[in-house]
């Protein structure tokens, strides 16, 4: 029993992790219905700046990583208006081709200024896990969990609610019928890249803080490709449950059925399940339905 | 980095300029291994370089012409063409397990002797793979050594181990060979898991490995996958002691694995810089050339120079260094080469390829590791 | 004796019930009109015919046949072909390749006949080619034949949608609103090009349309729905006079 | 208010579409635009309303004044800011969303949010089906709900000038009358300037006060309902009336006559 | 008066539809092909061994590219999986030459056919599944495939992969470079063909209609899973043997040599190439083939010159990548494919060219 808590809750704060990452695909995507294939890199630069400030400049834990978002911020918006602008009103594949151009681009540019050896962070989170019962958590794992939670109410308000957010959909259902009410798609572009830049850098700078910051992080993002996809790729809830469900099941197929088969299960029983769901529902848990009316 | 052409003023002694021996090089440098990857590209450089200074072999000057190709095999495909067809060199530095396996047969027919950072035990068998040979102990024999070394360690009845590993022919390479070897000495093999290189989390893999009980877990790794099983092991108090194999072991593990570090066992294959051996002093003369400093170089920096320095041996002994056949003769004329304590004395015969089994072991205490027995085998 | 029989067909999306035990029978050979005002549930019905919806109840038979759970391309092979409201062309394919798949349904090459383009293949394009450049000519769209359908305008547009049912040579032909965006001028074009097919080709004829002169002009019987439900059936005499229609459709002044 | 003066159009730099096109809207009327298909309506609306350019399409001659100032060129968004609002041919909802975020998403473009809740009001006023139905996702209306929506949305925007692209495709008779109507309402009671393209050109010209009818790229013909209605072609082509009274579809004659003006 | 190389379409038409649809109608065009397949069976006489290599890793990619581009550019499937399906090819025609000793000529075309199998049935959710979803699903054909092929060690020599032969006629062994060259080139050549023949008829056209509009495509008469099926069948063929061609050279299947990111290139072929483009997918291949390589030799030049600079060189090539990626789609949505015919077309209307 305690064991199987155990699965469970590691399943649920790793599977937060996920969210974190997935969020930053579910933000293009409600904007442009592209992908983002340059997320891992996102979050690569958001840590990698935190991390130089604190542990090069040691500035305080906090104002780094606020430091960090402002430049995430600014990156994401020059990255729309330098690299994405002209894409807009084009085929969205060969929106999602520029990002895949994009993440090489920015890969480079990690390269030259942080080369390729693991930084890690001076212990941010304190190292003891905290104890629930028999149940054990590591301190970042618990941070993201919450985090994710709150990133989950502000978004689901924003989408809803706020002008821009409604925009936001709209711009993403017909791009020129939303030029047409005046929306400038540039803007909402540019929003959402923001958004994105700063959500994926928070992630980043959590999950750097697990396991130290290489460029080989930044693959983190493929991984959760599905996890956005399970969820609905324009789903905000979504990908949050898509992603502590996709934990889960990682969990517990490595606790249950890799000892039978020796390993490697982990990875593949995820895909596994997710294509059975999509049979089940073809958009994901909370996907938004094609609409096909002739 | 791009094409190095390490080169210095033409070579003096050993009598008149013979003309340029070309090697090759694949360096991973961008690539997923590029943080262990670029040390030991500057190592291997750094020796050919040095070499030259000295002026050269045998009046033959040394080229080294590499390239990265970021772990990609077909990347490693195009350059050992480019190396083979239009750079002409009579021998190769590789480096990772799978492209190591992708050029075996091709470096066989074309007659390259090559060496590579993958120590794979089946790169032994002289038939398959005749112009492979093997600097370090091979993967397996550095399980066998651990095993042998728990065995004769070990207080109180059979030693249980575990064996963690990832999915990769890297990672695999020495199971088989470690279980068989357990089962003929007796040392019980209770548990394997499989971690994956990336992984976050290793916190199901070990909960189940704690219900065995081991006493010992033998690790074949990364240092990220390292640092995330010894810490979740801490988190989780697991009292196993985890002994790494070559590649967990590093100044690389111990920032990323903090605290979680302590006590951790691992196969030291090549010196560290910080350690007092009669090989240091070249490579601390050839730093000095440059004005850089031991401190700032680590383990993988000197596994390189290693490597280059014993192709370079070979090269000396070769009748004609020009061709890769001739290289290989002398290769084959090695025998107990002293390397200064930077690695175990290597050497090679027409039928054994396997430079060494002999390995050291070193223990993290207070955040650096320390190596605590001399070279052994099996 | 009718070639089509709808009985009671009901469909229903959550909360709206878009059809309402609907039942009506087209006669062989007929210009048949369903007229109703928006959302009454014309569209949905020419789905159903063309299987794709579900009737929730109800069944559907075409030549004596029960279809009401025939996929759609089968129904295309039995004779159904159809003209959308809102245009569903290939819009990167030219015009002649959009009727070309016309008939797809009448033709059999396969992949490797295809790719190869050997003998028969090769023969039956050729073949079909001539059916195809019939309907060019017959709705006069020669001088637009390679150009890719999406930069035509709307009018033209709804023509090739036309065209491309008609390269189906089917026995049934469902035509949503063929009409719509189009000037007098073009409608009359189009009237005529209905007409044709009619008495040429002898093609029993579905026809959706808001213009009340067209559907009283052209059809031999017209059948109204109102909410989903079958408020009136007749000829159009009988069906500009009803009250009913009147109230809920015509208005006053298309009243017979 | 609005002029074009001999504006050119070129699609992907070679199909030239609006060859001269010159017209203006005076302010507070409504004007018809008339003509075949394919004969530039649209094409025109586009170019006011700057809706060109995400077409690969642009004005490479002659230009477009509001109140004297040039707005050919200028993006979509200034140009509704400015307050000329274009309702897109095919309705264009936005499907995902329900018919009150549509409507929502209409007014985008002003500062005066406070207003809107009641303008959503108005809007009901005007189309109480749209009040039933939302809740709805728009992609699941009908056609005719869908023209209403689109309708509506543009008034959410309180635009200056209101372009309608074909407000009457695929709407039922009695609701065609209906939207009509409620255009020459809210021309009357808003004041908005409105500028109808139609093919419907009986109900057009039934409301309108001035009326240009095109042809491939060119006014052909323009002038005040009155005289339109007076010209025999006109008549003929675009009223579907012969000498006596509405002629008979069955009766259409296979061969056809010229217009004068081609 | 001289004649203009380039104008054609002048003083040709065709009196029946055969000729009108013929693939290459005009008598001049069909020349300039003819000498452009001269052109290219021929260079091997002139070019080093290097060259040939590479070119012959450009064919092989390019095959695969077309075959994927039949699934994603023409009928709209998005797929992520390519580089698991070269692994079946290559493993296929692995296990069947060494292990059944089957000859490389049987079990060459006996990959496609499994490949185009193996295909098939992953292409069986495309039943319900839509585009970026779809795409998830062959994501997860990746990885299920490579988690087999990694643990079916009897049959696949799990992770340390399998060694293979270049094939042999007789006594000849495609061993030397221009050998295997035009080994790959004549299949290269049938892949073409083969597809342009394809998208002119019958089955091309309702792959096509799937892509722009599956509904009205199925009112047609077409039978959307089936064509669905198809096409990942038909796709999945041509890179099986892609993959096969691909194991027999490099002489080597392993896990490790189909990872996501090879697929993550092809799909970067085609786009870069020309969705819906049989000759795009061959400039994409070429093109993402040798970029890399390109770079690396003005990286050499370079960092020959300033020797400080490796590192960020190192770096500057991926950035170039990219930017040269970004660039194309900037300036040309539909590829290169468009840009090439934009030339052609503007040398087809020169000297009267439009200019404005
Ligand atoms: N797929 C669907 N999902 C949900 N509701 C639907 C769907 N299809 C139709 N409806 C609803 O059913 C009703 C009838 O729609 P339908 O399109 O058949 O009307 P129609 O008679 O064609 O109207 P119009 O003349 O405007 O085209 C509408 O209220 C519409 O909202
Ligand atoms: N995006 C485009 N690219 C190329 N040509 C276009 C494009 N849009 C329209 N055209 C062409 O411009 C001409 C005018 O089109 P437009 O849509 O303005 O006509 P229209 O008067 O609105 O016709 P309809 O009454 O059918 O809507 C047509 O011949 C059409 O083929
Ligand atoms: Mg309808
Ligand atoms: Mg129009």
């Amino acid at each position: 029993m305690a064991f199987f808590l155990q699965m469970l809750v590691t399943g649920i704060v790793v599977g937060s992790v996920y969210a974190l990452v997935a969020l930053g695909f579910v933000l293009i995507y409600k904007s442009s219905d592209a992908i983002n294939f340059a997320q891992g890199e996102f979050l690569l630069i958001g840590t990698y700046v935190c991390l130089t400030l604190v542990a090069s400049y040691n500035v305080p834990f906090i104002a780094a990583l606020l430091l960090a978002l402002a430049f995430s911020a600014l990156l994401g918006w020059s990255v729309e208006k330098v690299v994405l602008r002209p894409f807009i009103g084009k085929p969205v594949i060969s929106m999602i081709m520029a990002t895949i151009g994009l993440s090489s681009v920015l890969a480079g540019i990690v390269h030259i200024i942080w080369g390729h050896e693991t930084r890690v962070y001076p212990p941010v989170f304190s190292e003891k896990p905290l104890q629930f019962g028999e149940v054990i958590i590591a301190p970042v794992y618990a941070w993201s969990f919450v985090i994710v939670m709150i990133w989950l109410m502000i978004f689901t308000l924003f989408f809803k609610y706020s002008r821009f957010g409604i925009a936001m959909r709209a711009t993403a259902d017909d791009q020129q019928a939303a030029l047409s009410m005046g929306i400038s798609v540039k803007t909402i572009f540019a929003i959402a890249w923001v958004i994105a830049a700063i959500v994926s850098a928070v992630g980043g700078v959590l999950l750097g803080n697990i396991n130290g910051v290489n460029s080989s992080l930044s693959l983190i993002g493929l991984k959760v490709l599905p996890v956005a996809i399970l969820g609905g790729l324009d789903s905000i809830p979504g990908a949050i449950i898509g992603g502590i469900l996709i934990g889960i099941i990682e969990s517990m197929t490595g606790g249950y059925l890799d000892p039978l088969v020796g390993g490697g299960l982990k990875e593949v029983i995820p895909f596994v399940i997710l294509v059975i769901i999509l049979m089940v529902k073809p958009y994901g848990l909370f996907g938004k339905k094609e609409i096909e009316r002739v | 980095s791009g094409g190095d052409k390490t080169t210095t003023e033409p070579a003096k002694e050993g009598g008149k300029e013979q003309g340029t021996i070309k090697i090759g090089a694949l360096f991973d440098i961008t690539g997923a291994t590029g943080d262990v990857g670029t040390p030991y590209a500057e190592g291997e450089k750094a020796y050919i370089e040095y070499i030259n200074s000295k002026g050269g072999v045998n009046g033959y000057k040394i080229e080294l012409v590499g390239q990265d190709y970021a772990y990609k095999i077909p990347e490693a495909q195009k350059l050992y063409q480019k190396y083979k067809a239009s750079d002409k060199v009579s021998a190769i530095l590789g480096w990772g397990t799978a492209d190591t396996e992708a050029l075996r047969q091709q470096v066989a027919a074309d007659k390259l002797p090559f060496f590579s950072a993958s120590y794979s035990e089946n790169l032994k068998n002289i038939k398959e793979s005749p112009y492979n040979f093997l600097t370090a102990a091979s993967y397996s024999d550095q399980a066998r050594s651990v095993l042998r070394w728990i065995k004769e360690n070990h207080t109180g009845g059979t030693p249980k181990v575990a064996l963690i590993y990832n999915d990769t022919a890297f990672g695999k390479s020495p199971i088989q060979d470690a279980k068989d070897f357990a089962k003929e000495i007796g040392v019980e093999i209770v548990d394997e898991q499989i971690v994956d290189l990336k992984a976050l989390d290793a916190t199901s893999q070990l909960l189940n490995m704690k219900k065995k009980a081991p006493d010992y877990a033998i690790i074949q790794q990364t240092w990220g996958a390292t640092a995330t099983i010894l810490k979740d092991a801490k988190k989780l108090g697991i009292e196993t002691q985890f002994i790494g194999l070559n590649w967990t072991t590093g100044e690389g593990l111990l920032p990323i694995a903090g605290d979680a570090a302590e006590g951790f066992i691992g196969v030291v294959t090549h010196a560290f810089p910080y350690e007092d051996l009669p090989g240091m002093a070249e490579v601390k003369e050839y730093l000095a050339s440059k004005g850089e400093k031991l401190e700032d170089k680590n383990q993988k920096f000197i596994q390189g120079w290693v490597t280059a320095k014993i192709l370079v041996e070979g090269i000396k002994q070769a009748d004609d260094p020009t061709t890769g056949e001739g290289i290989r003769q002398g290769l084959e004329k090695l025998k107990d080469l002293d390397l200064g304590g930077l690695a175990a004395p290597v050497t090679f015969t027409a039928d054994n390829h396997a430079g060494t089994n002999q390995i050291r072991l070193a223990k993290v205490e207070n955040g650096q590791f320390k190596v605590f027995t001399d070279y052994f085998g099996y | 004796m009718g070639i089509l029989k709808v009985q009671n067909v009901s469909i229903r999306f959550g909360g709206v019930l878009a059809l309402d035990s609907v039942s009506f029978e087209v006669k062989e050979g007929e210009i048949f009109s369903l007229i109703g005002p928006n959302g009454a549930g014309k569209t949905s019905m020419l789905n159903c015919i063309s299987g794709l919806y579900k009737p929730t109840e109800g069944d559907i038979f075409f030549k004596d046949e029960r279809i009401t759970h025939v996929k759609p391309h089968k129904r295309a092979a039995l004779g159904i072909a159809r003209a959308f409201q809102n245009i569903e062309l290939f819009p990167h394919l030219s015009v002649l390749d959009n009727l070309m798949l016309g008939r797809h349904v009448r033709m059999k090459t396969g992949v490797l006949a295809g790719g190869l383009y050997w003998g028969k293949a090769q023969k039956e394009e050729v073949e079909h080619r001539y059916k195809v450049e019939e309907v060019i000519d017959f709705l006069e769209l020669e001088h637009v034949r390679n150009v890719p359908v999406g930069t035509l305008s709307y009018g033209l547009q709804k023509r090739v949608e036309v065209g491309r049912a008609l390269a189906m040579d089917p026995d049934l032909l469902l035509l949503d609103e063929p009409m719509a965006g189009m000037n007098n001028e073009e409608k009359e074009d189009m009237a005529r090009y209905i007409i044709d097919i009619h008495e040429e080709k002898k093609t029993t004829i579905i026809l959706i349309e808001h213009d009340m002169g067209v559907v009283m002009d052209l059809s031999n019987h017209i059948a109204v729905l109102d909410f989903g439900k079958l408020i009136a059936y007749g000829t159009p005499k009988e069906v500009q006079t009803n009250p009913h229609v009147i109230e809920a459709y015509l208005g006053e002044e298309h009243a017979g | 208010m609005l002029t074009l003066n001999n504006v050119e159009v070129m699609y992907n730099r070679v199909i030239l579409v609006l060859k001269g096109m010159s017209m203006v809207i005076p302010e507070g009327k409504i004007v018809a635009l008339l003509g075949s298909n394919g004969a530039g309506k649209t094409t025109t609306l586009k170019a006011i309303s700057g809706l060109l350019r995400s077409e690969d399409g642009e004005v490479t001659d002659g230009y477009i004044e509001l109140y004297g100032e040039r707005i050919e060129g200028k993006d979509a968004e200034e140009i509704v800011k400015k307050g000329i609002f274009q309702c897109m041919e095919g309705r264009r909802v936005f499907e995902h969303l329900t018919v009150e975020e549509n409507l929502i998403v209409g007014a985008h473009t002003r500062k005066d949010r406070h207003n809107i809740k009641a303008d959503l009001q108005k809007v009901y006023h005007y189309f109480p089906k749209l009040h039933m139905l939302r809740h709805r996702q728009a992609g699941y209306l009908s056609g005719g709900e869908q023209q209403m929506l689109a309708i509506g949305r543009g008034m959410m925007a309180k635009p200056k000038i209101l372009l309608l692209d074909e407000p009457s495709l695929g709407i039922a008779p009695l609701l065609v009358k209906e939207i009509f109507s409620i255009i020459k309402r809210i021309n009357e009671e808003e004041g908005t300037t409105i500028l109808v393209v139609e093919q419907n050109a009986n109900i057009a010209l039934s409301i309108a006060h001035y009326g240009y009818i095109m042809e491939n790229g060119r006014i052909v013909m323009d002038g005040p309902v009155e005289r339109l209605l007076e010209n025999e072609d006109v008549k003929e082509f675009y009223l579907g009336m012969s000498e006596k009274g509405r002629k008979n579809y069955r009766e259409v004659k296979s061969y056809k006559r010229r217009k004068r003006w081609l | 008066m001289v004649r203009n190389p380039f104008v054609m379409q002048c003083g040709e038409f065709h009196v029946d539809y055969r000729q009108d649809m013929a693939i290459w109608k005009i008598a001049r065009v069909r020349w300039r092909i003819f000498m452009i397949v001269a052109l290219f069976a021929l260079f091997p006489m002139v070019a080093t061994d290097y060259v040939v290599g590479l070119a012959t890793l450009c064919g092989i990619a390019a095959i695969g590219a077309i075959g994927l581009n039949i699934l994603t550019g023409f009928t709209g499937q998005i797929s992520i999986g390519v580089g698991a399906f070269l692994g079946v090819g290559g493993y296929t025609s692995a296990i069947l030459t060494t292990k059944l000793g089957l000859s490389f000529w049987a079990a060459f075309p006996l990959a496609g056919l499994i490949t185009a199998l193996v295909g098939a049935l992953f292409g069986i959710p495309s039943l319900r599944l839509k585009g970026l979803y779809l795409a998830i699903a062959t994501l997860a054909a990746q990885v299920i495939i490579l988690f087999v092929i990694s643990r079916w060690d009897s049959l696949t020599g799990g992770t340390a992969g399998l060694v293979l032969n270049r094939p042999q006629i007789g006594s000849f062994t495609f061993m030397s470079e221009t050998s295997y060259y035009y080994l790959m080139f004549v299949v290269l050549l049938i892949t073409i063909v083969f597809s342009l023949n394809l998208f002119r008829t019958r089955v091309g056209r309702a792959f096509i209609a799937i892509r722009d509009r599956d509904i009205a495509a199925e009112v047609m008469g077409i039978d959307l899973f089936k064509y669905k099926v198809l096409a990942f069948f038909v796709s999945s063929f041509f890179v099986g043997i892609a993959g096969a061609l691909l194991g027999h050279y490099t002489m080597i299947v392993s896990p490790e040599l189909y990872s996501i990111s090879v697929s993550i290139e092809y799909l970067a072929m085609i786009l870069v190439g020309g969705l819906g483009s049989v000759f795009g997918s061959l400039y994409g291949a070429v093109f993402i083939t040798l970029m890399p390589v390109v770079l690396r030799s003005v990286v050499d030049v370079l960092s020959g010159t300033f020797p400080g600079l490796e590192g960020v060189l190192v770096g500057m090539k991926e950035v170039v990548f990219g930017v040269v990626i970004i660039l194309f789609l900037v300036y040309e949505p539909d590829g290169l494919n468009k840009i090439w015919s934009n030339i052609k077309n503007y040398f087809r209307l020169w000297p009267f060219s439009y200019t404005k």
